[in-house]
């Protein structure tokens, strides 16, 4: 519960950010409802805590032909009463409004999601399903890199030292039709295995967190018993722990990959 | 929590035990050395930090070379402690030589014990499989150095800052147990 | 050590305070501000007992560092009644018995004052889901939930 | 605030305010931030206590070092065990030798026994220097093997936890009344049962354990403002240990976060922090951390059942049971071995079998010792006692809602002497379970399950007793050396010189509301109104009057606590009335009534004397007074002592409960066939707990355990690896219920008033854990419903286990055998 030593900074710009990051043993903050747990036990221990919430540029959803700009510090609240979301891709309302609870919701960003890429967390097979690309800012510039390459264990990510996530961009639907299941502990509470799908002309791409280091994208044909064996063609080797064995998250993978398609819309 | 696996080096057996047998070429194969000491031939120290993305986990590892049979088995024991984490290892390798070619069974039985080690098994395997997995790459890479054609390929392995990315690589570990 | 000196409003007063960088909003209102009301359950970020208003969003104060609220306007429970005339949500709450330790009420009262503000007429599920990151051990929510329902005047 | 009231205004009296909801004493300062708990409180110059904790589950201490920890700028210094060796006395033991020879400490001396234990504490300036100190504590561990699997405790080479004892098993005993072998020989059928098992839960108060502890040089004064919630047994375990007479221990305590049992056994911490505050010369402030809380206090007792036999009829009539039980305490026995006959005062649960054998045997664990938490001990004989009801229906093809009705005690059989001697008071079970199944619309729910098509549905009863007001005498059946019997408690109640009246009560209330219960009954006594009744916040062993087991526990206060003050205020009312009668020409007491602040006499209401002149009168111009009122104080105290008398010793028999107020819940729950996850569709809990003084605190009481026992079956559960790590140390791993997990609870009531209470109130609060049994019950009945002949084997049922029940239903059907006769 208690913090060991800190620097804190809030830059307001991403250069400053990217600055500061760039120093030894820099942790950006971004909503601070994971860091800051972590930090609390003691198991990480940043010496300099980059505090993103004044980058004014860093929030924002704007709607671009049918595909959304997300900046990487906007809350999970925003993204759920946001009107060009509702529009373009409900989806990313539906799944952020079952993140932890309301207290969260309003710190919790969906930067920080994807960059913590906890293999409970919600946007990682989110992202990988809808096919989004991460842009990242680093001293020489900007990149865009696309989810599967974006997750490279639990943990990390393709943002390294002196680098900052800054947006995810969401493509447009199109004819697509997205899909979320999940089966948590207690109702929407911490994930024991999330499924995420989107089917367009009749194939669905599933992504399913929380059953390796990082989500497992799977592709089959949009029906239950196609999705089924694909999802167990991909020979899942989950880890077990106290909620749940590998056995059983093995299961659940392929029952939540075919009800996450089934109930895609 | 067990695990275990093979590996197949293109070196022969002599080789690859000579670099398992190094205390100042294992340094290289562990995740994120600070520094590192040799005791004796068969202890030696080191400081680690473990890549994770939240900040780097600290530790200050004793190793200790309990049993060895040249050229086919070794058992390695190490112990570390940092804040919020202690983590005992007990690593065996099993080498059998194949022509020019070694191959490799390991096994290691790894207990997180500290504030860590209740934080969420499900985190902690795939952690542990990922850093498994950079030391057998660190190791193809010295083994590739000692038999001659050394490249530095080894290092970005080793560096905190650049983990190697986690796959489902098939000669990573092949089989781990909850335990 | 990097010590900070931050502003901020609490509950209408304004406050400037040296803090370290490391200290939590909740330590901050507890230990420097005196403000005891604000509760500490967990270590987690799970229970809410920590749950304050900063510039009108609840939120939990042990998950934002005290220096991250500089120049925030924050409302704690003693906040809610600051001449002791009860409101409206405070008195449904004593009416229907939807608190029994008390121990888990302000962070409660707070993520209810802060449903009710952005939904004023909410339904069952909707307040089980304003509460939610509030964990009470005392009443099972089912008092909780019929206050406030009370309180939004169904 | 107003609870002093200066010159009382008189008011329309309103005859009767028990039974009535009134607004809680306790809201107004709740509501506003303003309660006090234990961490709220400071002192100039208090030091923070931060504990070294054991990272091992069971490991030798090879060496220890504080230097560096001591070194740091800030850090007013440590406590290291070897200290606590040398200025305290190991805390007593309840059991017998040799289990009695364990040494349990404030600090881990030698040995680490469970993840989290206290090994070495740290004060500093700050909270957070304190931790940064607490890193540089250096400690050497040698692991050694770990017990974590009860079962295995007294096999041959497993570990031993307690050299001293020699042997892991705390205690061991055998309760046999009537006639086993006989009802098994002579029953239609014997269902026998491989094993059950209990799990480790706890209710978890949201606020953990803290405490600000000071220590006066002068008088060699210790006072802990704390949250411990039965501080009389705390100071009986620190006096001897830390060698001070027990006034010198002061334990006060106003606002408890919750406490539910598991803020019993916190005397270890609380005695380090005397040590330190001796030591050091300054206050000491301990907050307790969630995941401390979860590691290393208080979980509940896990127990298996194994070798169960039940003697059944054809009709479904069950004649008795044996059962091998086991139960699980942990590192250290502390409240324990009173677990080990808590039980018994519900052996036979609701149920008219005559004839029952429990051999019984605790053990130590290299896990979080136990302690109290609500439903104690009752709860886990009662889930094995529904298990069984269960299990017999469905392999005896009957309903269990039938096998209930024919196996419960009848109403007209009250009050119902047990096997084992204890007396059921009151009660009416039957017409609980028809209420409950009225309230879950029974027929309606049996007829969706037909028409569910592949939907698991499934109705479950769970059937719990509420035993309340100990008889201490039952831990003389456990070791006869102790010297407890019978139980007591206190209250006081003064008219002070303005009119005040204020009452202090012995026990130690975490939100049961006894400062508003225990105004209702004096105010009707008095005859003014409850706002006119102080009743003093919290509890002050210095000031407030405390019997030797003063608390708040064990589902006592409306009998103990009540009692204590309606025989405190009826003192006072006497003396009020003497006097009046003396001022007003010399009437009897008998024809002077109380009311509205008034004493009158009765024959002339004209003749009045205000409360505020008797107490004027006597505290303040007693010379007015003739020589035959100068006894009147008008400061009243009364202690309570229930007619309990000592249990047979060889016999196990006795009385050991007062009252039994009874909870009878059902619920109707879907398990999604794919995942195992199991929804509650519907919920009732039927209560009757006799005369309820405040039925909407009753009410809130139903509910908090009824959400308790649904935690437990489906949510909560301490869990171990094979070295001893939990695997569930905190709110994210640990899943308490939220909003949206609980359903709304339907409740309903009767009252059977107990003969045994002046007030015809029983205790209440625990309920025995009845959705346990309930949501149990349901899991089977959907099962069996589906063609799936699997039992229900564990009270904890996360959606993994009722996957796998429905996946391969062989695995636990093969614990059940039946066996025709």
């Amino acid at each position: 519960m208690l913090l060991s030593e800190l620097e804190y900074a809030r830059p307001e710009s991403v250069e400053d950010a990217v600055k500061l990051l760039s120093r030894e043993d820099a942790r950006a903050l971004a909503g601070g409802q994971s860091l800051v747990n972590v930090m609390k036990t003691r198991v990480a221990s940043p010496e300099l805590v980059v505090d993103l919430n004044r980058i004014d540029g860093l929030r924002g959803i704007r709607a671009v032909d049918g595909a959304l700009e997300i900046g990487a510090m906007t809350t999970y609240s925003a993204i759920v009463e946001s009107a060009e979301v509702a529009a373009a891709r409900p989806i990313l309302a539906e799944v952020a409004r079952t993140i932890a609870d309301v207290q969260v919701r309003n710190r919790g960003t969906i930067g920080g999601n994807v960059c913590s890429n906890d293999p409970t967390n919600h946007f990682p097979p989110l992202a990988a399903a809808l096919g989004a690309e991460l842009t990242i800012a680093g001293s020489d510039g900007e990149r865009t890199v696309g989810a599967e390459e974006f997750f490279e264990g639990v943990y990390l990510t393709a943002v390294k030292p002196g680098e900052l996530l800054t947006s995810v961009r969401i493509p447009a639907k199109g004819g697509a039709r997205d899909g979320w299941a999940s089966v948590t502990l207690g109702k929407e509470g911490t994930g024991i295995v999330n499924v995420a799908a989107t089917v367009s002309n009749g194939t669905a791409r599933i992504a399913i967190g929380c059953v390796a280091a990082t989500p497992v994208v799977v592709t089959a044909s949009a029906d239950e018993t196609a999705v089924a064996d694909a999802v167990r063609a991909a020979e899942l080797d989950p880890p077990g722990d106290v909620h749940a064995s590998a056995e059983y998250r093995r299961h659940l993978a392929e029952v939540l990959a075919a009800r996450a398609v089934g109930s895609a819309t | 929590m067990k695990v275990e696996g093979t590996r197949e080096f293109d070196a022969p057996a002599q080789l690859v035990w000579d670099v398992l047998n190094d205390p100042s070429k294992m340094a290289k194969l562990l995740p994120g050395v600070e520094s590192f000491e040799i005791q004796d031939d068969r202890h030696w120290t080191a400081a680690v930090k473990i890549p994770l993305g939240m900040g780097g986990l600290k530790l200050n590892f004793n190793f200790e070379k309990l049993e060895e049979r040249p050229i086919e088995y070794a058992k390695l024991s190490s112990k570390g402690q940092g804040v919020g984490a202690i983590v005992a290892m007990e690593t065996q390798f099993h080498l059998t030589p194949d022509g020019d070619r070694t191959s490799m069974r390991w096994e290691a039985d790894v207990r997180v014990a500290g504030p860590i080690g209740s934080m969420g098994q499900r985190v902690f395997q795939p952690i542990v499989n990922q850093q498994v997995t950079n030391v057998l790459n660190a190791l193809e890479a010295q083994v590739a150095e000692a038999k001659g054609g050394g490249t530095g390929g080894a290092e970005e392995g080793i560096d905190a800052g650049s983990p190697e990315a986690y796959s489902s690589d098939p000669e990573g570990p092949t089989h781990s147990t909850e335990t | 050590m990097s010590d900070h000196t931050i502003g901020v409003s609490v509950n209408g007063e304004r406050y400037e305070r040296e803090v370290e960088g490391r200290k939590l909003l909740v330590h901050f209102l507890r230990d420097d501000l005196d403000l005891t009301g604000t509760h500490v359950g967990c270590d987690t970020g799970n229970c809410g007992a920590c749950t304050v208003l900063l510039d009108g969003r609840a939120v939990k104060s042990c998950m934002l560092l005290a220096v991250q609220a500089d120049g925030a306007d924050l409302t704690t429970v003693e906040g809610l009644a600051p001449d002791g005339e009860l409101n409206t949500l405070q008195r449904a709450f004593s009416e229907h018995h939807g608190l029994q330790c008390g121990y888990c009420t302000p962070g409660m009262l707070l993520s209810a004052t802060y449903l009710l503000a952005q939904n004023p007429k909410p339904t069952e599920e909707e307040i089980r889901r304003g509460i939610q990151g509030n964990i009470c051990r005392c009443t099972g929510y089912v008092n909780i939930v019929r206050a406030i329902t009370a309180a939004s005047g169904q | 605030m107003s609870e002093t009231t200066i010159a009382p205004t008189p008011v329309e009296l309103e005859v009767g305010y028990a039974g009535k909801s009134i607004p809680r004493k306790e809201d107004g300062r709740l509501v506003q931030g303003q309660g006090v708990f234990a961490d709220d409180v400071k002192r100039h110059g208090m030091g923070y206590v931060h504990f070294v904790r054991a990272p091992y589950g069971h490991a030798r201490i090879v060496s220890l070092d504080v230097s560096k920890a001591e070194a740091l700028e800030g850090v007013y210094g440590t406590l290291t065990p070897d200290e606590v060796a040398e200025l305290t006395d190991p805390f007593f033991e309840l059991t017998t030798p040799p289990g009695s020879q364990i040494k349990d400490y404030a600090l881990a001396v030698g040995r680490v026994r469970h993840i989290g234990e206290p090994v070495v504490a740290v004060v500093a300036a700050s909270r957070e220097v304190a931790r940064d100190a607490a890193d540089l504590v250096e400690v050497e561990y040698e692991p050694l093997d770990v017990l974590v699997d009860a079962r295995r405790a007294q096999d041959e080479g497993a570990p031993i936890l307690h050299d001293d004892a020699g042997t892991n098993v705390v205690w061991s005993g055998t309760f046999d009344w009537g006639d086993v072998d006989g009802a098994l020989k002579a029953a239609d059928r014997v269902v026998k049962i491989k094993e059950l098992h209990f799990d480790r839960f706890s209710s978890t108060p949201l606020e953990c354990s803290a405490a600000l502890v000071e220590y006066d040089r002068g008088t060699g004064q210790f006072t802990l403002h704390c949250n411990h919630q039965m501080p009389g047994v705390a100071a009986i375990w620190m006096g001897p240990a830390l060698r001070v007479p027990l006034d010198k221990l002061r334990f006060i305590t106003q606002d408890i976060g919750g406490g539910f049992g598991n803020k019993i056994t916190t005397h270890t911490y609380l005695t380090a922090c005397c040590l330190l505050a001796r030591k050091l010369r300054r206050p000491i402030q301990w907050t307790e951390w969630r995941t401390d809380q979860h590691t290393a206090n208080a979980h509940g007792n896990e127990r298996w059942f194994h070798d169960i036999e039940v003697a059944v009829q054809n009709d479904g009539t069950m004649l008795g049971f044996k059962v091998t039980a086991l139960d699980d305490c942990g590192a250290f026995p502390r409240y324990e071995p009173l677990g080990c006959i808590i039980w018994a005062q519900v052996t036979p649960g609701l149920y008219r079998w005559r004839n029952i054998r429990v051999d019984f045997t605790q053990v130590v664990t290299n896990k979080s010792p136990v302690a109290p938490n609500r439903g104690y001990s009752r709860m886990q004989q009662l889930w094995l006692t529904e298990r069984i009801c269960d299990i017999v229906a469905h392999e005896l093809g009957l309903d269990p809602v039938e096998v209930r009705k024919r196996n419960y005690i009848r109403t007209d059989e009250m009050p119902y002497e047990t096997p084992n001697g204890c007396v059921y008071d009151s009660g009416d079970y039957a017409r609980c379970l028809d209420l409950a199944l009225e309230l879950i619309d029974y027929e309606s729910a049996r007829a969706q399950q037909a028409a569910s098509n592949g939907k698991l549905i499934g109705i479950g009863i769970g059937s719990t007793l509420d035993s309340g007001t100990n008889n201490f005498g039952q831990s003389t059946l456990l070791n006869p050396e102790l010297q407890f019997s019978g139980n007591n408690e206190v209250a006081t109640i003064k008219l002070d010189i303005f009119g005040e009246i204020v009452l202090t009560l012995g026990t130690v209330p975490q939100g049961q509301g006894h400062e508003t219960v225990a105004s209702q009954v004096a105010a009707d006594i008095l005859g003014v109104s409850p706002d006119q009744i102080h009743v003093r916040p919290g509890h002050d062993s210095y000031w407030n009057s405390h019997a030797g087991f003063s608390g708040t526990y064990a589902s006592q206060f409306a009998v103990t606590g009540l009692e204590a003050v309606k025989g405190a205020t009826e003192k006072l009312s006497l003396e009020i009335r003497r006097l009046a009668g003396g001022v007003l020409g010399g009437a009897d007491p008998d024809d002077v009534v109380l009311e509205g602040g008034f004493a009158k006499r009765a024959d002339n209401p004209e003749a009045a004397l205000p409360f505020m002149a008797c107490g004027a009168i006597v505290n303040a111009n007693n010379a007015v007074l003739p020589p035959e009122l100068r006894d009147i104080t008008l400061n009243c105290r009364h202690v309570y002592v229930p007619p309990f008398t000592m249990p047979d010793f060889d016999r196990k028999f006795g009385n050991l409960t007062l009252t039994y107020a009874t909870q009878i819940h059902a619920c109707v729950v879907e398990i999604d066939p794919e995942t195992g996850h199991v929804d509650i569709l519907d919920y009732a809990a039927v209560d009757d707990c006799g005369i309820r003084i405040h039925p909407q605190i009753v009410e809130g009481q139903v509910h908090g355990a009824t959400a308790h026992a649904i935690g437990a079956a489906l949510h909560e559960t301490f869990a171990y690896d094979e070295y001893g790590q939990l695997l569930t140390s905190n709110f994210y791993d640990y899943h308490v219920p939220h909003a949206l997990d609980l359903p709304e609870i339907k409740t309903g009531h009767i009252e059977s008033p107990s003969p045994f209470s002046s007030l015809g109130t029983k205790g209440m609060g625990e309920g025995g854990g009845a959705a346990i049994h309930a949501i149990c019950a349901a899991i089977q009945d959907a099962l069996r419903r589906a063609g799936k002949p699997a039992i229900v084997n564990d009270s904890f049922n996360p959606p993994e286990r009722v996957w796998r029940m429905i996946q391969t239903p062989e695995e636990t059907a093969a614990l059940v055998e039946v066996t025709q006769q």
